[in-house]
């Protein structure tokens, strides 16, 4: 069963940063630059969920996503499928989840980057897209980087909301966080001792990576 | 697909062995997903796929067969079960047994959450019934499930709690003393099972049910301190 | 050759600030010079498309770049920027930076080869811009803006950072490219030796507006922009022209409007132009053709106007040759000994300081 | 018994904030300001509960803090009370999961304040903590405010850490997070709706408030 | 009054870089000079007690700020610091930034009053810094280094940020500051016109050792120092001397070394001091005493060597009066002219540039 909930919770933390990526990096992008004044509104927003308690995520994820919800009847009706207690229920939920995690670094990148760079590239002839991808993502390299490694072991780490939205289906929503509360329910000390020591250290591990790699402050970039 | 099963807490032990021994007899693999009955019912209502539903009481698989969720004729009471008073290593039990608590040295005393779980349920009725439960009431600590309030009683962060007699023949059990608690003193725990609706294996769960009902199994859930009930259907 | 100028009619509005600038960027080096905050930055940014609030029209020969209907986004004006700062792709090599622009050109631009050559960074292409020193990266910025082809390029006070041994050897870069590459150069300076010895249009930039624009001698021969320009003393420029070489004494015969002039310390050909400065500190009058002295250019000067002034020192206005003016500081007492009057003849002895010289 | 669960949880934040506002501000001045090559480890440390899942953190808490457990042995010895189930439990457990949300925007902003105004400073005479206390800390007022408001709001949604030390007992650790939980497990749709929207509305009107507050990005201070 | 001075000799070891600098700073102001990377900055830093790994000895008179065993802390060593970028407290308005230094005071320091009227920022005083522009913010924090009442005043660059009108408001002031209030002034540029406007002493730095240190009339007219100061000609700093006002003509009669000169346009008294710079360029040499010119000062002076340059220019150093130096810069045609010769006596017609008066 533990590593059953290993896989899992890779696959979910892998899938989450993948798709926090995609949907991630252009709003990123919008928060460094516009000057709408939506912009506020929507950075607080993104970063509700870093103050949510995950149960309120939770529940409204199971109102929504459940099969009375609009999001979870449309999508009953349109696979035959819940989206709660599945896979797919729990990505969603991770991707709002995580959101702030992989935004916020990306964000925080890009104005690094500042207009300067892209003021230079369009006098180069780049058009704005061609020096988003030639210049701003590569600059913001190491913001990336931040972005998916936090995205990722946020993601491993998630309880509360997943609890609600996934319960604890073996082989498709038991990752390792509900896996080590259920076998201390269990009395299973020894594999809670395991799955805890083994998350821990990878957090660590992880974080101290990203650390060194972001410890010099000056702007020397990933290359 | 594996048959998957939703379990109440007291009889996730009994239910692993059963399974095995299911398997054994040439079954289909069986997922357990184990909880407080009102969790479980929670889940099931919002679309949690379980092929059967093993239930600490009789009132959440009524209510899931109103609801269209489980299927008719499916329900019967597996086992009826009891409540144990626990002391944690180091802990004494009341002299003068369950009614004794309320002026022995108790520091905090674990019960499971009396609105999701049946076992809390049946605690509170009891502590009641013996007009401890004021009395008590600064020293209770909550669980959401049996199995938790136990597990505050393993890491020793409660010296007495009231759970299922089960876990006094599970495996990894927590040392201390126990004692039954009359079961006088509260409702009768019957805890009935329930195909559900929405389960991806039905002929799975047909199956386990049967084996379910098997004398084999029956002698499995008695060995745990389960009563049978037999082959017992709601009437 | 025929290289079309940049026109602009421009207006921006800002909290405090208002741009209204109106002008015509031919061939050559225009220099945009004033103090600190007078709108240089931002006429260039507007000229670039980097100013979504900047109003009007430009246009490069026919091609409208800006006006009330169209607005065409900085990628697809083909000027070339060079930002104070540089702006070296942090990312990429000093050769991936210049490809960066070569592979993005608009129009016919100068040859990789060429321009490498001309900018002498050879030596850096695999570098990396962090390991550049200032003088450097600023040659990588020029050569990097020449291979986009621009049709104009804007320099932002490209020397601003460099101390004055890196700016010499940049100087006459920039000063070769107008010529070299055929497109005309906007060099924001708030420096005017800058404008002196590199400039061959000056637009002079006051609070948002261009106050004047000109050659540079016109310009800075005009005592309304003496102050605007920080001189202490009167100070004329003037063109002048090598008409030969004595190369038994080293020196140089120039032609000029106020007649022939001779200069030793010159590296220079027949048919190049200079570009003399003659401050009035440099005049010195006497009243008759004087004897062989050191300075030994002699002109026969008419006095014009006199301007008395506190303390002693006097400014006299005189005429020379076909009517090139020049100014002399002279103290009230020398005036006196000379009984200067309006018109009367004098000679000075002149020794004007070389600024420029065009190859 | 949802009111007595917010004012459990306002006075957790609370309390939470004042201990974090305490012991971080020596902290970050050290990690903003330290070469040690134990900077990067702490950094790490303090970093770790961003993305550890809470359930590791209470599994670990409950068995620190349990009366079996070295602090809580200790504990009980002192003080004749237990840690765990009790609010001064989840004030240690709430100070160790919200760590990094105080510490690292002071950290920031004392990294933001820099080398210059310090020198300065001791150049006009100031002792190193005169200038700590006039300058760096009135410097990063904002950090300090960005950090008290993510410190409170981060405490206020903590779930799986509580859930596991806390023991929902009503009036003394029964926080809303967990409240929210148990209305929804008990399908109480409409407490748990009342909470829920309460929670939301409160976090995403402060952050708006801070965002609107540190939006101006030029370095005008609070005065 | 008697003004300790401060002596250090310091070493410091960075990755391709080591400062090895040794010198004393008296009272006046001593500029240190030298180009972009030398040293200035981190001399300073270290004479402030801002460099960790700074080796060596720094004593004030007595008073021991750094030895072998002794390290005083910055905020111990009483030196006020102006850093080019001003660095006022952005929280503090500026009069708390003037309390704040004046709150710390160590030892007896100027009065607040005195200072606030010397610096003229009365009227800044309830402004908020990022209000302030760049020439009122280094004056309220020249103000504010001044209220500590600093041992030694460390300016570095502080006009390298302003432009031109800036510069010649504040260059006043802090020539008056040593004076004024008793301390030493340590000047960093790398601007050798303000060394010359402002310094009575100049430290010449190179890679992180200072060259030369001395007078700046010393410093600056030693032909091994040319190079270094990016002197286009050769050039002499003479001291002088007022003498007299000759009313009549509005003339300021000065002694020198070389003799007594007349000059107009001055605001001075009997008893100043003045400070000259007179190139190669201003001087014109004639073989016989010269009727009246414009400029009127004519020194008899002895021709000492002559040193022949490609281009037909040739640098001839001349002694004028009790021993001064002077150089002229002639053609090589009017050196054969004059029939130059080690010996030779010659009249130089010359008018020297005032740089900067002491009152
Ligand atoms: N981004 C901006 N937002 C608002 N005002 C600005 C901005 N940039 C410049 N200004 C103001 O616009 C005016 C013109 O600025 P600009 O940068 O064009 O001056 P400049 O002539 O280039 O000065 P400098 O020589 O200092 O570079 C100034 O008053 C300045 O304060
Ligand atoms: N923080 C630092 N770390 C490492 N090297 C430094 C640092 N600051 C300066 N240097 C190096 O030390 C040398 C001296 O620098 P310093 O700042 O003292 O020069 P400077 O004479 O003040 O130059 P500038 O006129 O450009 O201010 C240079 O080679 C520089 O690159
Ligand atoms: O087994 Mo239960 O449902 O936790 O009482
Ligand atoms: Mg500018
Ligand atoms: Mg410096």
């Amino acid at each position: 069963m533990s590593l059953s909930a290993v896989w899992i919770s890779l696959q979910l933390a892998s899938v989450t940063v993948i798709v926090l990526l995609v949907i991630g990096t252009p709003l990123a992008w919008w928060l460094a630059n516009s000057r709408s004044r939506w912009r506020v509104p929507v950075d607080a927003l993104v970063a509700l969920p870093l103050v949510l308690p995950s149960t309120v995520l939770g529940f409204y994820m199971l109102i929504l996503l459940g099969p009375a919800g609009p999001i979870g009847r449309f999508w009953v009706a349109a696979t035959g499928e819940t989206l709660t207690f599945s896979f797919t229920g729990l990505v969603i939920t991770s991707v709002l989840y995580s959101l702030p995690f992989v935004v916020q670094p990306i964000r925080d990148a890009f104005a690094a980057v500042g207009r300067g760079p892209m003021e230079a590239a369009a006098s180069l002839g780049a058009r704005p897209i061609d020096a988003f991808f030639s210049i701003a993502c590569p600059q913001s390299a190491r913001g990336f980087l931040t972005a998916a490694v936090l995205g990722f072991a946020h993601t491993l780490g998630e309880f509360g909301a997943v609890l609600m939205v996934g319960g604890s289906i073996p082989g498709e929503t038991r990752v390792v966080a509900i896996a080590i509360y259920e076998h201390v329910e269990m009395l299973e000390y020894g594999a809670a001792h395991t799955l805890s020591a083994g998350l821990l250290l990878f957090s660590f591990v992880v974080l101290v990576a990203v650390y060194t790699v972001n410890r010099a402050r000056h702007p020397v970039l990933l290359r | 697909d594996p048959v998957r099963v939703a379990v109440a807490a007291n009889f996730l032990s009994p239910v692993e062995v059963i399974a095995s021994a299911f398997e054994a007899a040439g079954g289909e693999p069986v997922e357990i997903v184990s909880g407080a009955t009102g969790q479980h019912y929670a889940q099931i209502i919002n679309g949690a796929p379980f092929d059967v539903f093993l239930a600490a009481d009789q009132a959440r698989p009524a209510r899931l067969l109103e609801q269209g969720l489980a299927i008719e004729g499916s329900v019967f009471t597996y086992a009826l079960g009891r409540l144990v008073l626990w002391a944690g290593d180091g802990h004494q039990l009341p002299d003068n047994g369950f009614a004794g608590l309320v002026d022995h040295p108790v520091t905090r005393l674990a019960i499971a959450n009396p609105r999701l779980a049946p076992y809390g349920r049946a605690a509170r009725d009891a502590l009641q019934a013996t007009g401890q439960w004021q009395a008590l009431q600064p020293r209770l600590v909550e669980g959401l499930s049996v199995g938790r309030a136990l597990h505050y009683l393993a890491t020793g962060n409660v010296s007495h709690a009231l759970v299922a007699a089960s876990y006094t023949h599970a495996r990894g059990r927590p040392g201390g003393a126990w004692v039954a608690v009359d079961p006088s003193w509260h409702e009768s725990i019957r805890q009935d099972a329930v195909r559900l609706v929405n389960g991806p294996n039905p002929a799975g769960a047909r199956a386990f049910m049967t084996f379910l009902k098997s004398a084999e199994a029956q002698t499995i859930l008695q060995g745990f301190g389960y009563r049978a009930a037999g082959e017992v259907t709601e009437p | 050759m025929n290289i079309p100028p940049v026109e602009f009619d421009l207006a921006l509005q800002r909290d405090g600030f208002a741009l209204k600038a109106a002008g015509v960027v031919p061939t050559g080096v225009t220099a945009v010079f004033g103090r600190s905050g007078c709108g240089k930055t931002t006429l260039l940014r507007c000229l670039a498309g980097f100013e979504a609030g900047c109003t009007g029209q430009i246009r490069h020969g026919d091609v409208v770049w800006q006006s009330a209907r169209v607005r065409q986004p900085a990628h697809r004006r083909r000027v070339g920027m060079v930002f104070q700062d540089a702006r070296l792709f942090a990312h990429l090599s000093v050769r991936q930076n210049l490809g960066y622009a070569y592979k993005r050109r608009r129009g016919r631009g100068p040859d990789w080869h060429e321009v490498v050559a001309a900018l002498g960074v050879e030596g850096l292409l695999d570098r990396w811009p962090a390991a550049l020193s200032g003088g450097e990266a600023q040659r990588v910025a020029l050569a990097r803006a020449l291979l986009t082809g621009p049709a104009l390029l804007l320099l932002d006070e490209p020397l601003a950072a460099l101390d004055y041994g890196r700016r010499r050897e940049i100087l006459p870069l920039i000063a070769g490219i107008p010529e070299r590459f055929s497109i005309p150069v906007v060099y924001v300076t708030h420096s005017r030796y800058e404008v002196l010895e590199l400039a061959d249009r000056v637009m002079l930039m006051e609070r948002g507006n261009i106050q004047a624009a000109g050659s540079v001698s016109e310009v800075f021969s005009n005592p309304d922009h003496w102050s605007l320009l920080g001189n202490m003393a009167p100070t004329v420029i003037w063109d002048a022209q090598v008409v030969a070489r004595d190369n038994d004494w080293g020196l140089t015969i120039l032609a000029t409007d106020a007649g022939r002039l001779r200069l030793g310390g010159l590296d220079v050909r027949p048919g190049q132009s200079l570009r003399l400065r003659l401050t009035a500190r440099d005049v010195v009058l006497v009243p008759g053709q004087p004897a062989v002295s050191s300075l030994l250019n002699t002109l026969s000067v008419q006095v014009d106007e006199i301007n008395d002034y506190p303390r002693g020192v006097v400014h006299v206005r005189l005429r020379a040759g076909s009517g090139a003016v020049l100014w002399a500081e002279i103290t009230r007492q020398a005036a006196a000994g000379l009984r200067l009057a309006s018109g009367r003849r004098l000679y000075a002895l002149i020794r004007p300081q070389v600024l420029r010289i065009n190859h």
